[in-house]
């Protein structure tokens, strides 16, 4: 069989590992909407850690005098209803926010992760009951899932996020089952396993590593969606307690002030769409790049 | 074929079952005693234990689960602890607004997606690919409720260019009376998907146009249209109506807060009011009903694929 | 449908003349939040249920805006002793369905609702009924175990609706073939009142038309239309578009929206309803009365009112609302003084401060009020940590006394200081019906009771002003404000009144141009 | 030899490039070579050698980040690259039809067998439909498929490989080309029906009097099916001649490595000879002729010069140094004397 | 020569599980091998060959025990494989080796060729810690790489030379049998024939013996001591290698033999062209598998299944199973061929 020969490229001096990643680096930067996304990301999260530094507000003080006030000087995006600065809020919940993508996506992500690797690999009985368990999360309706996490826990944002995680498991567990069951195919594989390893040692050494580019990918778009759900339940009363600056939140007291102050809800807005776009945007971004096939 | 159907019906089953248990145990582990939210704030004590008494409540829970599933299986789901009316007609007259809000979604999300979608893959990296994903990733990434409140605020306070109240008009009962109506909550809820399919329209057009048979075609001398719309799309479609199928599922159960804003009264609201009254057997119901639509909806996908893509073996 | 064009035609007519005449028939539209969880009036003790109830049912007697009570379906009644009461019915009243209105089916109604079998939410309102017997087919009486003075006042309630004995009969029947009580009553209720019911699509609207055959001067309107519309932006809009007449309720911070607006009003109606923090008196610090004191001190009422209330409602001193019988106008009021609390707070210990926990449910103003309180608080250096929680686990955690301090509401549908106060504060109320204070005071038992029992309107008046006075003092809850009830009004209608328990009255609205 | 005879196809210097992320790939540098009427050539080379880019240039079919740089493609002396798309259909399964290596990814899994010749037919012949499918179910008899009545109804997943390319073969010939154009037919199928399938293609381009342009890297193949054959390395011819010049003198130092490299089940070998070192990068083409790093032959004018194409008395084609008359090595080598002798 | 047996495979049947109908049941088996004895000694070359899905890959995957035999007996230096625990097996893996076709797919895209070397070594515990860098460059020498590469990733080396990390890989725990499954068929000839020296120089070396796998029956001559034909999960043919390419017995080696085509224009040559395709391993055909495409098939070969067994005519050590051996070479029975010559 005829095979497409890969060229050995043969630049001296220069560290392999390095040079691995280098590519795909070098790819990525290509990709003009990973530049983008990631750009806005870093911004996003230097803005979080060192933004509060610069504010002039507390993001609680309440200053009834001053409430429902529209974008001035003083206040840029204006005031809410307590008379609290819209921007320092803003400021405030950047590290929330992006905190409940995150570890949402983290706590999904592992466990997700496991049971695909497992039921992937092992395939069989197990694998079945895992992904009829699975299907079981997948086929019920999220949003009461939350509920009921929530209920259950107290409304808090470390409750939101492992309602939003649990959500995510079985994107995570299908996404990674094929890829496990493509790579467990592979020849290496065998070989490894005709040298004896042990199915854990396969798994974390060989599996895993090869499988993790649909992971990060799935990760980047999964903390979008993470953010938009968790900013759903804020808006159902479900979401981080007052008066934490979660923008969900802070979106959902807005709403009864549309016509009298509207930026008291398209502020908050704005910043979600911007933030997801920033993750959706480099999630694709790094798809293309870390699939070779989509290379130009 | 009609093995097939059978079979995954039967493999129904045992999701279903583990859904209920879940939804089950998920009820009773929440706090909240749904006889002292009938009782209200103020109710005397004899007052909540008299209603725990009535809906059984002081049964142990693996007691309330077997009488509950038995019943399920003979076609009862019990009826509402709160108002008193059967489970089924609650979701009947319930159901059919969210799977047609669902049903309408899903066709706009399909038309817009798979056109965006298309243009962008053939003219792909030109401006207008690059214009209609950054569109479409907009849309992805707007919360739906902010959208639905934004929408809402344009018509009801009135832009000069569009003053249509009766696109805000609530419907008594299904859609009946102006179909104007389902446009708003239909394109609140429909922008998302819109805009995954038409990325993943995208990507899997991307994916066949470089595949041999495309070439092939080419080969043939068959035109550039018909190599993309003949050739290309039929494969492309695949993994586009997997996406289709999950977002019709998406829809019926996350059309709680478009329900909520544009007030319809649909599953995803009877449910959430359910879970806060701890109206037990309509929030089991009304999951039961959402998952078996689920999955019927994925059977459904899966005989597209087959008629799509002869390949797939549905053994 | 059909007379919603009819109305139209009408408004057309009228343009002309121009004139504000009341005008009969037209639909009338109500966005309310949420829908009636049965029209069973036996069945459900919330306010939405209470307002359909209202307008299909009629009981004996019923409260006027100066909260005295007047004759309704009993023409008269007599006290013929502390436990025993004679009702004199009228005898031109026939039920919806036809059937006739009379002792028996006082007694049904009475019996059902204290029937453990059916379980009434609402059987704590005649908890206290011993018997009902029927005297002839115009005279009922009543007999309750203990003289129980407010009788009058809770057969004015909604739950002493009088519902028609033959749908009683066949919720009966329906019950034995395994169907809730109230299913058979909630698919077809017979009331005798001027509305009649027509159609229920439950969770989305339900719509009652005129009664022609009722036995007083009927409605003005038609039909009657509630539509259950939950997010209140979109409530405003219908009302705003001129879709709906009525919308209920109008979030405080959207009554200028409204006013402002060309086609509508806000309608404001002081309330008989109380919102409060209150305290979990045995929990430390809280068992020490002057951190009460101290805390309620902090608070500054004003500041909610303005802040969270857009300063609608009156500033509450005590549990009661000006109005309500036995209401004492002249109890202390407790100012918003820091120093003076932190003294009390050094006194009791407690000097630098302390943590703990302010309870909540998603309700968007008590989760204002919430972050309010937090800020005040912090002056004298006490940490309150928020916690929102949904509203079932609520009612369930707070009755267990799992809490510290929690926000909450009373409303009070008689109209009497003994609905007002008794469960709030007595004793033996601890925890689910409604002292969940855990709040204990032998004298304020002892007073409670007493004023159940007395006759004496007077007397019990002198009662209950003791009570409040003992409240300001022990501070068990720091009371907010009384709320007032808001609800947008299209200008298209007049005559809606609404009452201080919250209860639409919508027998005279009509519409006009 | 052979110019005489009527070229369909002559290839001109043909240059292809593709333009990457790391810059220029010259996947085809300097093809030239001609197709008799009614003659097979093969074209043979290594993987990478630009065997399938250069058929791929010819039918102007190269993905969008390729491109003809130079050269012409004469067909019956008109230049193929000069047409416009919509002509270049025309001629696309038409006058010039291409089969492809991979049976199974090559034909569209969407559609039945059936449904795809007809295709070509319509477009090409403008038949209906049914006549489409009536020529389709003749197509597969020809092609020895048996109960074609049933097949045309099929799937391509439904048949085996060796049909699939049986199909393939019926596709291309729907239009009685007048050139066959099949890279590497049979390398992914079992030599049994390899040798259905050579059989099949030898026989049809007699009877409809076709010229085959035959890519494949089995030289066992290119000895029993071709009459001509092109030896390509790194993107360039390096020898050109008629079939038995080819395996009995060969003048390429990468033809006789060839041939010395190829295991033999029908004689017995002591040892195999294999060329030393790997094929040059795509990237980093060597600046004198490109077998020089591997050639044991190889001079410094070797290593910085390239060498030219040049054509003997008999039409037979070389790049090579040694037969120029500035060759700086040994006068007296001898290429082919290198070349093992069958009984080893 | 006294030979001594290296390994002894008998009776070795591999089905497959074919999952369906409801709830997913076995309803049919790939009959992939099907009850096949042979045995290897030590120091010698092994080839299967035989078309594509005859069961190839499967007996060596089955000896190695990457998939568990459905039946049957592989007894390695006596031991029988079959029967050790898992644990037990993999002390055994250090003996037994593999190495693949696709030199892309079969190292870890996500190791250096150090890495790779020195987890062979540390999985067997074969090589002290301290020593395992110096036999892996070592390794690296012997299969004719560079030092430098060591550290280097899979895709900067050509196909040629990841079949040599490949092969560096079986050797790192010093192995006694390789089976070589397909390892040079996805190499060009040019690359092939180095990689086939390779191995035949490290078979001198170190006593190895191979089990080589191939379709190719140009490399299968060149490299083998002795050949299995197999046909359909079952074996047509053993003998060695002259035997079997000199006088091929069975109805299809000879048929396999003559549709190879051969690299020299001049030798005109009649091939044997096979009717229909390769049957389903599933409902494989009832008695001789090959019937349905023999040119001499009877009534007796639908019926019964032939021995594999030395024939009259046959050389000691040679085996074929067919009924009509002794016939067919007399030229007793005729054939109803299509014989045909290429232009
Ligand atoms: N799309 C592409 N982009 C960049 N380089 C390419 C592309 N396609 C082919 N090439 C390069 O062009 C050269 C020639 O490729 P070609 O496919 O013609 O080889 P081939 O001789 O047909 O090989 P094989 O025997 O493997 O089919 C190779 O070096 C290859 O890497
Ligand atoms: N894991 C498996 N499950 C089901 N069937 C299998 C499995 N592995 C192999 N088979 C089937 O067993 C048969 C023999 O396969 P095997 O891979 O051994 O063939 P092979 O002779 O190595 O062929 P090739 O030359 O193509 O590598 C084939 O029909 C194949 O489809
Ligand atoms: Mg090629
Ligand atoms: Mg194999």
């Amino acid at each position: 069989m005829a095979q497409q020969t890969v060229q050995p490229t043969v630049r001296k001096q220069s560290n392999p590992k390095v040079e691995y990643y280098k590519t795909i680096w070098k790819r990525l930067r290509k990709n003009k909407a990973a530049v983008v996304g990631g750009i806005l990301i870093l911004f996003f999260i230097v803005t979080s850690i060192i933004g509060p530094l610069f504010t002039s507000y507390d993001p609680n003080e309440v200053d009834i005098l001053n409430k429902v006030q529209g974008p001035s000087a003083e206040h840029w995006f204006g005031t809410d209803n307590f008379g609290r600065d819209i921007f320092t809020r803003i400021i405030h919940g950047m590290s929330l926010t992006l905190f409940v993508g995150f570890f949402s996506v983290v706590i999904g992500g592992v466990i997700g992760v496991f049971f695909g690797v497992i039921s992937g690999y092992y395939g069989g009985v197990l694998d079945t009951i895992i992904m009829r368990v699975m299907d079981i999360l997948l086929a019920f309706p999220g949003i009461i899932l939350a509920l009921a996490i929530v209920s259950v826990l107290g409304g808090s944002l470390t409750n939101v996020i492992i309602a939003v995680g649990i959500f995510s498991i079985p994107a995570f567990a299908r996404i990674v089952r094929g890829s496990t069951l493509t790579v467990r195919k592979l020849e290496y594989i065998d070989a490894v396993r005709a040298l004896g390893a042990s199915d854990a040692r396969i798994i974390f050494k060989h599996i895993l590593p090869n499988v993790m580019s649909p992971i990060i990918v799935q990760a980047t778009l999964r903390i979008a969606t993470a953010v938009l759900t968790a900013s759903g339940l804020s808006f159902l009363g479900l979401g981080a307690k007052p008066p934490t600056p979660e923008w969900g939140a802070m979106l959902s007291d807005g709403r009864s002030y549309m016509a009298e102050a509207p930026h008291m809800v398209l502020v908050p807005g704005i910043m979600i769409v911007l933030v997801v776009l920033a993750f959706n945007i480099f999630g694709d971004g790094l798809r293309d790049a870390l699939d070779p096939k989509m290379k130009k | 074929m009609t093995k097939f159907i059978i079979r995954r019906v039967l493999q129904t089953i045992p999701v279903l079952i583990g859904v209920s248990i879940l939804v089950f145990s998920l009820m009773h582990l929440i706090p909240g005693d749904p006889a002292q939210i009938i009782a209200g704030e103020g109710a005397s004590d004899k007052t909540v234990e008299q209603i725990r008494e009535r809906l059984g409540l002081n049964e142990p829970v693996h007691v309330q689960y077997f009488s509950y599933i038995s019943n399920a299986l003979q076609g009862d789901l019990g009826s509402s602890i709160r108002s008193g009316r059967a489970v089924m007609d609650e979701i009947q007259s319930r159901i059919w607004v969210t799977v047609e809000l669902a049903f309408y979604s899903t066709l706009l999300a399909v038309f817009i997606g798979l056109i965006a979608g298309i243009i962008s893959a053939v003219r792909h990296y030109t401006l207008s690919d690059i214009s209609i994903m950054i569109v479409a990733l907009f849309g992805l990434s707007m919360p739906s409720f902010w959208m639905g409140l934004v929408l809402i605020q344009w018509f009801a306070v009135g832009v000069d260019w569009l003053p249509l109240p009766e696109f805000l008009r609530m419907r008594p009962s299904g859609w009946g009376d102006d179909w104007r109506q389902v446009i708003l909550p239909v394109i609140t809820l429909g922008t998302g998907g819109a805009a995954i399919i038409a990325r993943m329209t995208r990507s899997s057009m991307l994916e066949v146009i470089g595949q041999d048979y495309i070439r092939t075609a080419r080969a043939k001398g068959v035109s550039e249209r018909s190599v993309i719309y003949k050739h290309a799309l039929k494969n492309a479609m695949i993994p586009v109506i997997t996406v289709v199928g999950l977002e019709f599922g998406a829809f019926l159960g996350g059309a709680v807060l478009t329900e909520t804003i544009f007030a319809i009264n649909g599953m995803g609201r009877l449910t959430i009011d359910a879970i806060r009254q701890r109206d037990f057997p309509i929030v089991q119901g009304t999951v039961l009903v959402i998952s078996v639509i689920f999955v019927f909806v994925n059977l459904i996908v899966d005989i597209s694929y087959r008629l799509l893509n002869k390949r797939i073996d549905l053994n | 449908g059909g007379s919603d064009k009819d109305a139209d035609n009408a408004d057309d007519q009228n343009k002309e003349s121009g004139s504000e005449e009341a005008k009969a028939g037209g639909d009338l539209i109500l966005d309310v939040l949420s829908d009636a969880s049965s029209l069973d009036t036996h069945g459900s003790n919330d306010v939405v249920s209470s307002n359909i109830h209202a307008n299909i049912y009629e009981s004996l007697v019923k409260r006027n805006d100066k909260n005295e009570i007047e004759a309704s379906l009993a023409e008269k009644w007599e006290q013929s002793d502390d436990v025993t009461w004679e009702f004199t019915l009228r005898d031109n009243v026939t039920f919806h369905d036809g059937e006739k209105f009379n002792a028996e089916a006082v007694k049904a109604n009475l019996d059902r609702i204290r029937d453990p079998k059916v379980a009434s939410p609402r059987f704590f309102l005649f908890e206290m009924v011993k018997s009902v017997d029927v005297v002839d087919d115009q005279t009922v009486r009543i007999t309750t175990e203990y003289p129980f003075a407010p009788l009058l006042a809770h057969l004015s309630h909604n739950g002493g609706g009088m519902m028609s004995p033959k749908t009683i009969a066949a919720d009966y029947e329906g019950m034995k073939n395994g169907k809730e009580p109230g299913a058979v009553i909630s698919e077809q209720p017979a009331g005798t009142g001027y509305f009649k019911f027509e159609s229920w699509e439950t969770g989305s609207q339900l719509k009652l038309v005129k009664n022609e055959e009722y036995w007083d001067t009927p409605a003005l309107v038609d039909s009657v239309t509630f539509k259950v519309v939950p997010e209140s932006a979109t409530r405003i809009a219908d009302l705003e578009t001129g879709y709906a007449h009525i919308a209920d309720p109008v979030e405080p911070n959207e009554v200028k929206q409204v006013n402002d607006s060309d086609n509508a009003t806000v309608n404001q109606k002081a309330s008989s309803s109380v919102s409060y923090i209150g305290f979990n008196t045995e929990k430390a610090p809280f068992d020490d009365v002057k951190v009460r004191q101290a805390i309620a001190m902090l608070i500054d009422k004003e500041e909610i009112i303005e802040g969270v209330y857009e300063g609608i409602g009156i500033q509450a001193n005590g549990p009661l609302a000006p109005g309500i019988f036995g209401y004492n106008e002249d109890v202390p009021v407790v100012e918003h003084n820091v120093e003076k609390a932190k003294e009390l707070l050094k006194e009791a210990g407690y000097e630098d401060g302390f943590k703990t926990s302010i309870w909540t449910n998603d309700n968007q103003q008590r989760m204002d009020t919430a972050i309010l309180v937090q800020q005040k608080l912090k002056a004298a250096n006490i940490d309150v940590n928020v916690e929102v929680m949904e509203f079932g686990a609520y009612l369930e955690k707070s009755a267990a006394g799992e809490h510290d301090m929690f926000i909450l509401g009373w409303s009070n549908p008689t109209g009497d200081a003994d609905y007002g106060m008794y469960a709030l504060f007595h004793s033996s109320q601890k925890g689910n019906p409604g002292n969940r204070a855990f709040y204990e005071n032998p004298e304020v038992d002892k007073l409670l009771d007493e004023g159940r029992r007395e006759a004496d309107p007077e007397k019990r008046v002198e009662l209950y002003n003791q009570v409040q006075e003992h409240l300001v003092e022990d501070a068990p809850m720091v009371f907010i404000h009384h709320q007032e009830y808001l609800t947008g009004i299209s200008n298209k209608i007049d005559g809606f009144e609404i009452d201080t328990s919250g209860i639409y009255q919508l027998k005279n609205v009509h519409f006009v141009e | 030899m052979k110019q005489t005879e009527q070229a369909v196809l002559d290839v001109r210097n043909l240059r292809t490039s593709f333009y990457t992320d790391d810059g220029e790939v010259r996947a085809v540098d300097g093809v030239s070579f001609s197709v008799p009427k009614g003659k097979t050539l093969g074209i043979v080379g290594e993987s990478g050698s630009g065997k399938s880019i250069t058929s791929l240039s010819l039918m102007r079919l190269l993905p969008a980040s390729g491109k003809v740089k130079e050269g012409e493609v004469l067909f019956k002396g008109q230049n193929l690259l000069d047409l416009s798309e919509k002509k270049m259909r025309a001629v696309r399964g038409n006058v010039i039809s291409m089969i492809f290596q991979e049976p199974m990814t090559s034909l569209n899994p969407a559609f039945t067998v059936g449904e795809q010749i007809s295709e070509t037919l319509m477009i090409h012949e403008k038949l209906n439909k049914k006549e489409a499918m009536k020529k389709s179910v003749e197509l597969l008899t020809l092609v020895g498929i048996p109960s074609p009545q049933q097949r045309v109804k099929q799937y391509p997943f439904e048949l085996s490989g060796g049909m699939r390319q049986r199909v393939m073969i019926a596709m291309a010939l729907a239009c009685n080309p007048e050139i066959l154009i099949a890279d590497e037919p049979t390398t992914a199928l079992d030599v049994t029906i390899q040798a259905q399938i050579l059989g099949l293609i030898k026989d049809l381009q007699q009877r409809l009097d076709m010229s085959v342009i035959f890519i494949t890297h089995d030289l066992g193949v290119v000895a029993e099916t071709c009459d001509f054959v092109s030896v390509m390395y790194a993107g360039q011819v390096v020898e050109y001649s008629d079939v038995i010049s080819l395996f009995k003198k060969p003048k390429h130092p990468y033809t006789v490595g060839l041939l010395n490299s190829l295991p033999r089940h029908d004689i017995e070998q002591e040892k195999l000879i294999p060329i030393k070192g790997n094929v040059p990068n795509a990237h980093e083409m060597p600046v004198g002729c490109r077998f020089a790093p591997r050639c044991p032959f190889a001079t410094d004018l070797c290593r910085t010069k390239m060498p030219e194409l040049i054509t003997d008395e008999e039409g037979n084609q070389i790049r090579c140094w040694i037969y120029s008359d500035q060759w700086d090595g040994d006068p007296e080598v001898s290429i082919y004397g290198e070349k093992r002798t069958a009984q080893g | 020569m006294a030979k001594k047996e290296l390994l002894k495979v008998e009776g070795l049947k591999q089905y497959f599980p074919i999952k369906g109908g409801f709830l997913g049941r076995t309803v049919n088996h790939v009959k992939a091998v099907d009850d096949i004895s042979f045995t290897i000694y030590e120091g010698e070359t092994v080839s299967i060959v035989g078309e594509s899905g005859c069961g190839k890959s499967t007996t060596g995957r089955a000896i190695l025990r990457l998939e568990e035999p459905t039946e049957g007996k592989v007894a390695f230096q006596e031991v029988d494989l079959a029967s050790l625990s898992k644990r037990e097996m993999r002390k055994y893996r250090k003996d037994l080796q593999i190495i693949f076709q696709d030199p892309y797919a079969s190292i870890n895209p996500r190791q250096t060729v150090a890495e790779i070397l020195t987890e062979a070594m540390e999985i067997q515990n074969s090589v002290p810690k301290e020593k395992r860098r110096e036999r892996v460059l070592e390794l690296l020498q012997t299969v004719g790489l560079n030092e430098y590469q060591a550290d280097r990733y899979p895709h900067e080396f050509s196909g040629g030379q990841r079949q040599r990390i490949g092969i560096a890989r079986a050797l790192s725990v010093d192995p006694k049998l390789i089976i070589c499954d397909e390892a040079v068929s996805a190499l060009d000839v040019s690359i092939q024939a180095q990689v086939l020296n390779l191995l035949e120089e490290l078979q001198e070396k170190y006593n190895l013996t191979y089990l080589f796998i191939s379709h190719d029956l140009g490399v299968v001559r060149h490299i083998s001591d002795r050949v299995i034909v197999m046909y359909l999960g079952k074996i047509v043919e053993i003998a060695d290698r002259n035997s079997l390419f000199e006088s091929p017995q069975h109805p299809y080696t000879k048929a396999l033999l003559s549709a190879i085509p051969v690299p020299d224009p001049e030798h005109v040559k009649s091939h044997i062209v096979l009717k229909g395709d390769v049957p389903s391993p599933i409902n494989p055909p009832t008695g001789c598998r090959f019937h349905t495409r023999c040119p001499f098939a009877q009534e007796r070969c639908m019926k019964e299944v032939p021995e594999l067994k030395t024939h009259a005519n046959m050389k000691e050590g040679h085996q074929a199973a067919c009924h009509f051996i002794e016939e067919i070479q007399s030229g007793e029975m005729n054939a109803n061929f299509e014989k045909k010559t290429y232009a």
